[in-house]
């Protein structure tokens, strides 16, 4: 339940690392899938693009790995963002709009503005949910819940209901293109993922945002901004998730009004909470995140390789989710230890002397 | 000092004035902007057609006011239509059984969820995440079709009106205000109820006076389960099938209801009837937007998220200027 | 404001339709809906249109809402098939007739609607299926199918996916090695394909639910180094305008039509059942199938 | 005392991870008497009653329940088997109203459901008994925690149980308070109640306790009639050293200072704030430490909040360093070199998932901005610095603030506003819970600080400290400030409270 962080051994501080367990709930995923498909971990150069599933899983992983970015920050205030996919699919509509009505819909300038437009509004959405829940003081979920409902309605007006359609190459680089060999995506989440860190464990940012999570009375009484705060974590959410939105469209290289993001909400709470960060606010563990969208993207991966049929992929996934909390849980390993030590006390020969223990009120 | 207990008592209760006049407000805008809106029927539909919901907002609020959350419910609702019709339409089982099992099976499932959240310490959003998903993958087992119930006792419940006057309600509506009526007694009138405020104020102190928060916890899942189960078994009445995909998304919908109603979603601090309001503003902004009749798809989200807007904000700023 | 208004409105003589659609949650649907409202319009006809945000529940209470505004025509597609004989009966008893578009409801009680408008997504199922056979009849060598299923549980998954199955199995060469749900979009259809093409060895046929997916796993195709249409063979159901496109570079090598655009013959069928007359029980709207070719020349005037 | 033990521990063992909180201690309790269990911040006495009372397993040693082994698997075990706890840190649920948190588990109940009517009489009842003046039907968030802590107290004495265990009851409760306590313990003990007590005040425990245990770095250092063990020998076993005397522990004798004169650097006029102060005056100049004294809820704390922006007062002028100035915010006064460290360390001040270091250095931090952060070396240096000057046990600054014993979390919060520097230091109950070498040190500190030029405002519940510091007592009562006695010296507690008790100026 609680630890001191004085860490006696290397083996234990690896061990207590909140890292630890994620990391190997993602180890166990990905052996499970060696088993399946033998070369699930060959990665080859083809074309110069390196090529595997490791590759598609970090590739598809990209755009959760970036919206649970920003919604662990919002986490760590207290808050929770439920709008993200609907920004996403925003991002992506005003993104593909600008692009297919450009006269020069390939140049770098247009692709530019179009991610600028996107990024643009997604600050606008993200102060909008930020000053309700901030300075209105609406509960974050009924904040976002707004954003969540309506904005979907927006994507789908700015497409007109249809999917918008765009051929534009340095669009396409963003969430479907290669650089380097690597996807760009990954590289580009690398990128704001690194930035966050350093953005929050560099500065003070990370300690001020986890002291208003973890106690905002308090906060208040050091002479905390909380309300500033606050409202900017949601509107860096809003920017993870127009970044994820235009990767996504840009990935297929359309932007879809009604699908894009849909339920991304609920894959990034998931992976937030997977990654250690408690619902509650307080402490947060970019890492973590980071893990527990991969982790995620595992589990749909190896849904779709080992062929489990659409109709059980649910209760399959119940399963592992169920599995993976209760490895990671230290209550149920605790539990587990405490039966071993018991059968193995039992087993010993010389056991202790019977006592009459009485269960008081049991 | 009486006066006083009475005052702060009533101040209590601001929010859920506040949020009953605003709900009365947008009843009187939506009669003079349409046609046929001012009338009881529209009221007593409200109540029909939001039976299932208010049903499940209910257990909800058990849940959320001990500080938790409850994912399960709309998949825990298609199971049960699922199950209900299948059993019911393709075993030949009669209803009078089938029903009870339906709603034990709900129960069952909420405490277990309970009792992992429990004893394992896991969050519970994860627990009925992963509860929700399971009942929706058990529904796809069952069945990936939707399956018709043709039951004589399902018809008629479906189809019984009872008449008030000029006007009727469905006995699923009468249903869903008994279980509001019970869930007020216990969250007021019962040392179980005070538990679960408890609770939610802070777990720790909970445990520490010596209240019984194992209990509490998985009683209150058992709850939402149990009432997800109703939900389950109204909605069944209501559509007269079983379907894996019906209730998708609910759950936001009815933890939309709890927390428009005034209740912490941090815990300890809400009101049952507040919950009853939350379900009718949703069933209101509906109404008004099919009244309205001439929005497009998206228009009809953007309008949601618009009248949802306006409500919480003049909410809170009402509330908020009165302290 | 009273209900005694709405006399009022039929006295100038204009019809009213309630229609109640699914939601926006496609292009195709998207079509759908403004294809209906053109029409409408076009017709002289008020429309009063709601949208259910593909929830059952929704559909039902809009139908009850235009039963309380007393329209003169009720349409709707309904989200499944069953679960609509409360609400029709409503209907039934408030003398509004009642027709289906899309997709027929399962109700053992005829006299619930007058008719339905609409496409069989078996019978389009069927179709993909038998251009396979047919297409395939000469070889011997296993044919390995890998097939992009709808949204888990939705009737045009399942149905497109049950007629597929019908029809190609008399002959045991057909193998659908793996079958995953791409939820109708593009996203998803990419990833899922890109997975498959890891994951199975030898891949000779895609068959997807929608143009949409079939449209994403090009892509997943294309990156893997194949080429669509030649290396996989590409079987879709759908005929959207982008799918024609991908079809004219050779790239789907069969569409089966979905066709949407069912407004105008919808507002005559209204007319007509207000005015009494008798209508056919059942209308199949015109779809055809689509090989590269046709598609190359249909494209210039694709609508959707 | 030829009875059997109604309570008996033997070779009790806890470890943390790191800490080895208890080390094989052995306790008795007998029906009949108070009994005091003593030692140093962290010395293990809250972890041991709450291995009696099953909030932690235990990791060895067993427990003995009237004779028969038990294991007792949590406090609703340990209440249903009689033992009735007030925990260190007030243990009560908020959100609930008073009469609720007295009753909750054991209300009242007519055809089973709960008769709020009978719960609310008999909570008010039970309230007067205390001669505390409370509406019982208020939640419990909106009284002070000294209110706070008197509930937890009633509850616990209302469930008449066989042992009564109180921790650190009296850590912010007046004279007065604690008298009609002591009266309560006695009647209970004469009842034949067992009753275990835990203060830092070292009067106290000899007023009322019979014997004592002492805790001394988890191990026990020896039970002890208290007739046959002086204060000086307490205190000795207590920290494990011989001492002098008496004198140094007690802060010496009180510092002959001569008021600092000069411009003030807070001038409050006739501030004030509805429901909760009434209009006052108050001065502070640099070098000069202002003392406040008052009873239980005389709106000292709602005083010193208005100085700090943590509430807005509504009427009235505040002037800081002789500019009018409006606190909008705790912001504004920090920013203006005022420091506030509450009463409330548990709500209020600490946030118990981030570590010691980070406690200490959050409001330094926050006055800097985020984008200017603590090297991590500054902050252990910080941390370091304050940890060795107030011993703060664990010393290890990455320790989670939330396992540190109360004490000592206390200390933190300290350490917190001293290293922001302020002009203005406001300590509301800042030895609340403090062993009394600490309070020595701390006091001490104060003194120092305050020669250096600091300006503080100090409040405590224990009169004798006030008088010890300050150069110039305001006297509240009811909400309203009665008087400001200059301390030269002449004045005693006995004057102090005979100005509260008159309500006139002395
Ligand atoms: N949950 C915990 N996790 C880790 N260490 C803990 C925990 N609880 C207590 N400790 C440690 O155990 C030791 C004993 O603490 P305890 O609270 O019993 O002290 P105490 O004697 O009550 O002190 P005080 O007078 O300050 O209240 C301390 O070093 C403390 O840091
Ligand atoms: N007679 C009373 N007894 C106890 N509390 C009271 C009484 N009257 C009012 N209160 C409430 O208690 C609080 C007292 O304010 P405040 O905290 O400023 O007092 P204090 O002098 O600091 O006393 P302490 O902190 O020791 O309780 C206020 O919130 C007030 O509403
Ligand atoms: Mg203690
Ligand atoms: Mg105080």
């Amino acid at each position: 339940m609680m630890s001191t962080a004085a860490a006696t051994s290397p083996v234990k501080a690896v061990t207590r690392s909140r890292l630890f367990w994620p990391a190997v709930v993602l180890a166990v995923l990905l052996a499970a899938n060696l088993a399946f498909t033998p070369d699930f971990f060959a990665v080859r150069l083809q074309g110069g693009h390196l090529y595997g599933s490791l590759i598609d899983i970090l590739h598809f992983g990209a755009p959760l790995i970036l919206v649970s970015l920003g919604m662990t920050l919002v986490i760590a205030t207290g808050g929770i963002d439920l709008s993200v996919g609907s920004t996403v699919a925003i991002s992506g509509a005003l993104a593909c709009l600008h692009i297919s009505e450009s006269p020069d819909p390939g140049s770098v300038a247009t692709v530019l503005t179009a991610a600028g437009i996107a990024l643009g509004t997604a600050v606008l959405l993200g102060a909008v949910n930020g000053l309700l829940v901030a300075k209105v003081g609406v509960q974050p979920i009924i904040a976002t819940l707004i954003l969540m409902v309506a904005g979907r309605g927006v994507a789908q007006l700015i497409t007109d209901g249809q999917i918008i359609t765009v051929t534009s190459d340095p669009y396409k680089l963003i969430g479907g293109g290669y650089w380097l060999t690597m996807p760009f995506a990954i590289l580009l989440s690398a990128l704001v993922v690194l930035a966050t860190v350093l953005l929050t464990r560099s500065t003070a940012l990370g300690l001020l945002l986890e002291s208003v999570g973890g106690n905002p009375v308090a906060s208040r009484l050091v002479g905390i901004r909380a309300m500033r705060l606050v409202a900017l974590v949601y509107v860096f959410s809003a920017l993870c998730a127009a970044l994820a939105g235009l990767m996504v469209s840009s990935n297929v290289s359309a932007a879809d009004g009604n699908n894009a993001g849909l339920w991304i909400e609920l894959d990034a709470i998931l992976a937030v909470v997977l990654g250690g960060t408690s619902l509650n606010g307080g402490r947060f563990s970019i890492g973590g995140t980071v893990l527990g969208a991969l982790i995620i993207q595992t589990l749909s991966t190896t849904v779709y390789t080992i062929g489990i049929p659409p109709e059980t992929t649910l209760v399959f996934k119940a399963f592992v989710v169920i599995a993976v909390c209760l490895i990671q849980s230290p209550a149920f390993r605790a539990k587990l230890a405490a039966r071993g030590a018991r059968a193995r006390r039992t087993a010993r020969p010389h056991a202790a002397a019977p006592t009459t223990n009485r269960e008081v009120g049991a | 000092m009486n006066a006083q207990a009475l005052l702060t008592r009533l101040r209590g209760q601001v929010p859920l004035l506040v949020t009953a006049v605003l709900l009365v407000s947008m009843f009187s805008v939506g009669s003079v902007q349409y046609d046929g809106f001012f009338s009881g029927q529209v009221v007593l539909n409200l109540l029909i057609d939001n039976a299932f919901l208010l049903v499940v907002a209910v257990g909800m609020t058990f849940v959320v006011l001990t500080g938790g959350i409850d994912l399960s419910v709309g998949a825990v609702v298609a199971l049960s239509t699922m199950v209900s019709a299948w059993l019911v339409e393709q075993h030949g089982w009669p209803p009078l059984l089938v029903i009870p099992l339906v709603l034990l099976m709900g129960t069952a499932g909420g405490w277990l969820m309970g009792w992992i959240i429990h004893v394992f310490e896991i969050q519970p959003f994860i627990v009925t995440l992963a509860g929700m998903f399971l009942a929706r993958g058990l529904c796809y087992t069952i069945s990936v079709e939707s399956i018709s119930i043709t039951d004589p006792t399902y018809t008629s419940m479906a189809q019984t009106r009872i008449p008030l006057g000029d006007l009727f309600v469905s006995p699923s509506a009468l249903i869903a205000l008994l279980v509001v009526a019970a869930a007020f007694v216990v969250l007021h009138y019962t040392r179980l109820g005070r538990n679960v405020y408890a609770l939610g104020g802070s777990e720790q102190s909970a445990l520490l006076m010596g209240l019984p928060v194992q209990r509490t916890k998985t009683t209150v899942y058992a709850i939402s389960g149990f009432c997800s189960a109703l939900g389950g078994v109204l909605l069944t009445f209501y559509m007269l099938s079983g379907y894996g995909l019906h209730a998708v998304g609910l759950e936001l919908d009815a933890i939309a209801a709890v927390v428009i109603g005034g209740t912490l979603l941090t815990g300890g601090s809400g009101y049952l009837l507040g919950t009853l309001l939350g379900v009718l503003v949703l069933g209101l902004i509906q109404t008004v937007i099919s009244f309205q009749g001439t929005l497009s798809s998206w228009w009809t989200r953007i309008v949601i998220g618009a009248l949802l807007f306006v409500f919480i904000v003049l909410q809170r700023l009402i509330t908020a200027r009165r302290r | 404001s009273g209900s005694g208004s709405s006399d009022g409105k039929k006295s100038d003589g204009k019809l009213t339709i309630g229609f109640a659609q699914v939601g926006a949650e496609s292009g195709w649907r998207t079509a759908n809906t403004k294809s209906i409202q053109d029409a409408a319009k076009k017709a002289g006809v008020t429309l009063k249109f709601s949208d259910a945000q593909q929830k059952q529940e929704n559909q039902i209470k809009a139908i009850r809402s235009f039963i309380q505004q007393k329209v003169d025509v009720i349409a709707f597609s309904p989200v499944v098939e069953s679960g609509w004989d409360t609400v029709l009966k409503e209907a039934k008893a408030a003398h509004i007739p009642v027709i289906l578009t899309d997709r027929a409801v399962d109700s053992k009680d005829e006299s619930l609607y007058v008719t339905f408008l609409g496409s069989d997504f078996v019978e389009e199922g069927k179709k993909a299926g038998d251009w396979l056979v047919k297409e395939y009849a000469s070889g011997s060598g296993d044919v390995n199918i890998v097939q992009l299923e709808g949204t888990t549980g939705s009737a045009p998954a399942n149905d497109r996916k049950a007629g597929f199955a019908d029809a190609i199995k008399g002959d045991p060469k057909f193998k659908i090695v793996a079958s995953q749900t791409g939820d109708f979009t593009r996203a998803k259809g990419k990833e899922v394909m890109q997975a498959f093409l890891k994951s199975q060895p030898k891949i000779d046929v895609l068959y997807a639910h929608n143009d949409d997916m079939a449209l994403g796993a090009i892509q997943a195709i294309e990156e893997a180094g194949k080429k669509p249409g030649t290396d996989i063979k590409i079987v879709s159901v759908d005929g959207v305008k982008d799918a024609f496109t991908a079809m004219s570079q050779g790239k789907i090598n069969f569409d089966v039509e979905c066709n949407p655009l069912l407004g105008d013959q919808l507002m005559d069928l209204a007319k007509k059942v207000k005015a009494g007359e008798s209508v056919p029980r059942r209308i199949q709207t015109e779809e055809g199938t689509f090989t590269p070719e046709q598609a190359t020349a249909a494209l210039p005037n694709r609508q959707y | 005392m030829r009875q059997q033990p109604v309570l008996e521990v033997r070779g009790i063992r806890k470890e943390f991870p790191g800490v080895v909180a208890l080390d094989g201690v052995d306790f008795r309790l007998f029906p009949g008497e108070v009994h005091a269990l003593m030692g140093e911040n962290g010395a293990g006495k809250s972890t041991l009653i709450k291995v009696l009372t099953g909030v932690h397993p235990s990791d060895g040693g067993e427990v003995v329940l009237a004779g028969e082994r038990v294991r007792i698997a949590g406090p609703l075990q340990a209440q249903q088997a009689g033992i009735s706890t007030v925990y260190q840190e007030v243990n009560l649920c908020p959100n609930l109203s008073v009469a609720e948190n007295i009753f909750i588990g054991r209300e009242p109940r007519r055809f089973g459901l709960i008769d709020w009517t009978a719960m609310r009489r008999r909570a008010a009842e039970l309230v007067r008994e205390l001669e505390l003046d409370v509406d019982v039907s208020a939640p419990l968030n909106s009284y002070s925690i000294a209110v706070q802590q008197l509930v937890a107290i009633v509850r616990a004495v209302d469930v008449s149980a066989k042992v009564l265990i109180l921790d650190e009851p009296t850590s912010s409760l007046d004279r007065d308070e604690v008298r009609q306590l002591f009266a309560v313990m006695r009647r209970l003990r004469d009842q034949g109640v067992a009753i275990l007590f835990v203060s830092h005040f070292l009067d106290q425990v000899y007023e009322v306790c019979d014997r004592m245990t002492v805790l001394r770095n988890g191990r026990l250092e020896g039970e002890y009639l208290t007739s046959e063990l002086n204060q000086v020998e307490l205190v000795s076993r207590m920290i494990g050293a011989e001492l002098a005397g008496l004198d140094q522990l007690g802060g010496g004798k009180r510092r002959e200072r001569t008021a600092p004169t000069g411009p003030a650097f807070l001038q409050a006029d006739r501030l004030t704030r509805r429901g909760a102060v009434e209009p006052y005056d108050l001065d502070i100049r640099p070098g000069e430490v202002v003392g406040l004294a008052g009873l239980l809820g005389s709106g000292r704390t709602e005083a010193a909040r208005l100085l700090f922006g943590a509430d807005q007062s509504d009427g009235g002028t505040l002037r800081i360093e002789g500019a009018v100035t409006a606190l909008r915010s705790p912001r504004d006064a920090i920013a203006r070199g005022i420091a506030f460290c509450s009463e409330n360390r548990k709500t209020e001040g600490l946030v118990g998932e981030l570590t010691v270091r980070e406690n200490i250095v959050l409001a330094l931090q926050a006055a800097r901005g985020w984008t200017r952060p603590l090297s991590r070396t500054a902050q252990d240096a910080y941390a370091l610095k304050w940890i060795r000057a107030l011993d703060i046990r664990p010393g290890n600054p990455e320790a989670l603030v939330r396992n540190l014993s109360g004490g000592n979390q206390q200390k933190v919060l300290l350490a917190r506003w001293l290293i922001t520097d302020p002009k203005l230091l406001i300590l509301d109950e800042p030895t609340r819970g403090i062993d009394i070498g600490a309070k020595a040190e701390i006091q001490k500190l104060v003194a120092n600080l305050a020669e250096d030029g600091m300006a503080v405002l100090f409040i405590s519940a224990e009169l004798e400290e006030v008088l010890r510091l300050s150069h110039r007592v305001g006297v509240l009562r009811d909400h309203r400030m009665v008087a400001q006695l200059d301390n030269d010296g002449g004045l005693t507690p006995e004057r102090v409270m005979a100005t509260i008790a008159s309500g006139a100026h002395a």
